[in-house]
């Protein structure tokens, strides 16, 4: 079934916002997804009618919010296919749960001269806390290096995982929409003998997710980049290995027994969250698993593979070699989301030019300044799209990058 | 909404108001302590397995009725019965409370007697703890007494 | 200038909700509070018209949404009295911020044999991070014991405070309602060479905040308790214990540049923020702040300070020594959070009883089980109140109380 | 909404196009590197200091036309001037740019010739950081020249 489009565009109010008199052509959905009116009005509907404590009070409106809320996390679970729905984890974002099984499983397990393996297109979230542990532990740090067109080289795989106890990787590239083949990279990180930690934060919002097909360990990604609200991610991870992990952040929740002298931690998936978490915005999230599984997320993906066909033909056609765009040229080997350079304008002009048409690109180094500087750039101009966006909107994006060059 | 008379049955109070084995039991008898993290409530089991058979067991600790009552219901309903007749037991009580976790069958044939009483819990579901809370720990002191 | 409680009610939506055609008796806004419309409406409206990514990007959208953002940080500034803005961090809940300056203080500045002040009343929050420490670093913990009417003992606090390298505690407990003298507890730390941190989630919601008059060196509170969206804490800390501070979370937005042989911060309060901030919730929160601000924080003691005191006369009046009511009898000692053990019924089904009635409270360890022991006790019911809370509500609470009764 | 005109001024594109005093200086020069980390420009600032006096400056790095057209106009701004009048000149052009945080009197008889251009990156709240770079990282550089 292909996406309505058109339908789906109504469902989300910003796209009707004028700036300036003109509609809003927002391609920044890589850095932040737009929000549905379902999931708006689950926010505003559960503050104002049924806002409660969840967990720790025993009366009727705190047992329904916490019923909401546990209903995410059942709904989460089965929209990425777990096993258990207490091995979903909230956190604040998916920095957090990254930083969470990086750092408590690290500190842990990792010692000095330990290698850990990674990609040479992370996001900073999949490289800082790694060098956090280098300085803390002494832990080396091995890079997969990419291909002329922005894939894994995985010529070396088996020899660059050698004597590896955590290969941590991102299942889709945010600069250059790469998607890598998750499955094969858990498997040979098993067969090594490693961790296989996955950054899903680009992929979970736009195709099926499936952990346990995967083989992943776990899983990490966000809530405000699939529709959700801001404010929330969520961590995926094995039972026993949730079990066997040392808890992150200490409080409230997450014990079974404070003493004076010493605690003792609760079960899952309590024991990774302490404190008061964002009660209303994970209720929301559910929202927006519904509205996504609702479209269906391999009917998002194969509107995602037209659309990078239309971009990607499209702006080679008519630009030429003013414009470089990064990463696999085949749009099923990757997402809707284009790095490029054009006619040598720098990209922070660029996209304040675009801005004048209300084309909404990022320029920047994307979180990802390792990978910059191996594409020789210090940032890119990037547009990415999603399921509500048009072929028309990627039209509007070109005339836009035309009408660049009258001033520079 | 439910309301209370589905929770406080008349059974319920009496137990909670006069409990049944409540106390401890000396070596070489095992215990288990249990929490219920989000109200504080406490507990330990003690259990004395001979045999294969559970000889005699006791509760102690503080809680609600619920948790109370449940306890000294289920130390009433296992006294002097074989351990995988016990573990049958748990197990029903358990998916009655729906927090029934593995996947083996559990015996439909099994009569839970006034246990039946707490079936009213499920409606309220924050006090399921409550309720299981003497169960696990159960579970617990079995495992230390070795089965 | 006195409240108009009955105009703030029409302000909070759920107030008006009928659960079994009963009005809502909110008694656990210690927990969690209830959002104003205002907040509601800053939540949906910037969600629906102006959600766009912050200080990433340099579109219109985008630059306006960080403007939004930033603004809740300087009003929040001068909502507590910070000297700069940028000393405000925003963290998932007052647990992280207090995880945050905890462990990483104490990581890189505490050693085996240190010793840490805290207070019997300490919420797990001020405390389970600090048990983190003793196992991992070896610091040994010390606490200041309660008087009878549930205060500080500070009869010895300056021997307690000898050779203490932090003292860490509550601003007012969230069980006894009890309020620290939190600028002498400052100055005293001061004196003797410690560090002040104080966890204000009690009181920031209830009176005025000025850290500066505190003289106190981190402060962290909730947005969730002081009508603000769920998913938002802070942390206020000196600027220069900020700068000297390492950072918590890596990733994005914290860093000044990242190589693949390791990185540097930002400055603050970047450095703090790694990721995806809850951006629509810091925006409603600052509608929360300016809802307050317009109240006048003054004023919404005041309101307390009459309603505890109604609340202590007429519950002791009409039960006598069927309830004890623990802390401070003094209305002006305290907050309006009243913990209370009632005719012997157990707390869990005392609240149960009340829900009929639809009076809400808690019931349970209120997350401060090392009091509780104190007390005696595992649990205890607690009726909190706020701003929206009015002394009729105080009289449902005891008629409910009567009733529960018929049953136990 | 402010137009591109007001951003992309004649003068600042010239600069952009035609850079002034780019390139390195040798030691006893000193330098300072800077980083716009939301955007991912880089700068490097050579400062040659001699009796108080800035002699000679340069730049290098790459950035967007602000950040690029900034420095040049800063480098032809400060070239053999005192210390003090480049740092009273640093201070007018951050307070121009909203982002003057000491609180010490700004100097109003300053004239900022060429780079009063850059007024109009004021309305563009997220350039300010690409037009500060340059001065932010000349006063480290500074700085290291001991000053
Ligand atoms: C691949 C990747 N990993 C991690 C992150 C971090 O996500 P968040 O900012 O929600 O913590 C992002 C998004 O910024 C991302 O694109
Ligand atoms: C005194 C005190 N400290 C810390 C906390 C933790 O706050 P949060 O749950 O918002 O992280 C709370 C509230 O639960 C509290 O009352």
């Amino acid at each position: 079934m292909s996406l309505d489009v058109a339908a789906i565009r109504k469902d989300f109010p910003v796209l009707h916002r004028l700036v300036n008199d003109k509609p809003l052509v927002y391609l920044d959905s890589a850095n932040t997804s737009q929000k549905p009116q379902a999931v708006i009005d689950a926010l505003s509907n559960f503050m104002s009618h049924g806002y409660a404590p969840i967990n720790r009070s025993a009366y009727q409106l705190a047992a329904e919010a916490t019923d909401l809320f546990e209903g995410t996390r059942s709904a989460l679970a089965k929209f990425i296919n777990a096993p258990k729905a207490h091995e979903v984890i909230f956190t604040k974002n998916a920095t957090e749960a990254l930083n969470l099984v990086i750092l408590s499983w690290g500190r842990a397990n990792l010692n000095a001269g330990d290698t850990v393996l990674l990609t040479h297109m992370e996001h900073h979230a999949n490289i800082v806390p790694w060098h956090m542990l280098v300085a803390e532990r002494g832990i080396q740090l091995r890079w997969i290096p990419l291909t002329h067109d922005g894939q894994l080289d995985l010529s070396n795989l088996d020899s660059l995982l050698q004597d590896v106890k955590v290969f941590s990787f991102t299942a889709m590239s945010n600069v250059l929409g790469t998607i890598n083949p998750v499955q094969q990279l858990c498997a040979a990180a098993h067969k090594a003998g490693a961790l296989a930690i996955v950054d899903a934060c680009q992929s979970v919002p736009h195709q099926p997710t499936d952990v346990q097909a995967w083989g992943a360990d776990f899983v990490a990604f966000s809530s405000h980049k699939m529709c959700g609200p801001s404010g929330v991610g969520v961590l995926w991870g094995r039972e026993s290995l949730l079990e066997a992990l040392p808890p992150f952040l200490g409080g409230g929740n997450m014990i079974a027994d404070v003493r004076l002298d010493g605690f003792t931690t609760a079960e899952l998936p309590a024991k990774f969250e302490a404190g008061t978490p964002a009660i209303a915005e994970v209720i929301a999230l559910g929202a927006a698993v519904k509205y996504l599984d609702g479209l269906g997320m391999a009917n998002i993906r194969r509107h995602e593979i037209e659309l990078s066909t239309y971009v990607l033909n499209s702006l080679t056609e008519r630009f030429g070699n003013d414009i470089t765009i990064h990463g696999p040229t085949n749009p099923e080997l990757r997402g809707a989301t284009f790095s490029f350079a054009f006619r040598g304008i720098h990209p922070h002009d660029l996209s304040q030019v675009l801005d004048q048409a209300n084309v909404c690109v990022r320029a920047g180094h994307h979180c990802a300044k390792p990978l910059m500087r191996i594409l020789g750039a210090n940032a890119t101009a990037r547009a990415s799209f999603y399921l509500y966006n048009t072929q028309q909107e990627a039209d509007m994006l070109a005339d836009a990058l035309d009408s660049a060059s009258d001033i520079f | 909404m439910a309301g209370l008379e589905d929770l406080y049955r008349e059974i319920i109070l009496d137990h909670y108001r006069t409990p049944r084995n409540r106390g401890e039991l000396d070596a070489p008898a095992v215990s288990a302590e249990g929490h219920n993290p989000l109200c504080g409530d406490e507990i330990r089991i003690f259990v004395d397995v001979r045999d294969g058979i559970v000889t005699d067991v006791r509760f102690n600790g503080s809680g609600c009725s619920i948790s109370q009552s449940s306890a000294s219901m289920m130390t009433s309903a296992i006294k002097g019965k074989p351990v995988a007749q016990v573990k049958a037991i748990v197990k029903k009580f358990k998916s009655m409370m729906t927090v029934d976790e593995d996947e083996s069958p559990v015996d439909e044939s099994l009569n839970l007697g006034d246990l039946e009483a707490l079936q009213g819990v499920v409606k309220f579901p924050v006090r399921i703890k409550c309720a299981t809370l003497g169960w696990n720990t159960l579970l617990d002191a079995l495992t230390a007494a070795g089965q």
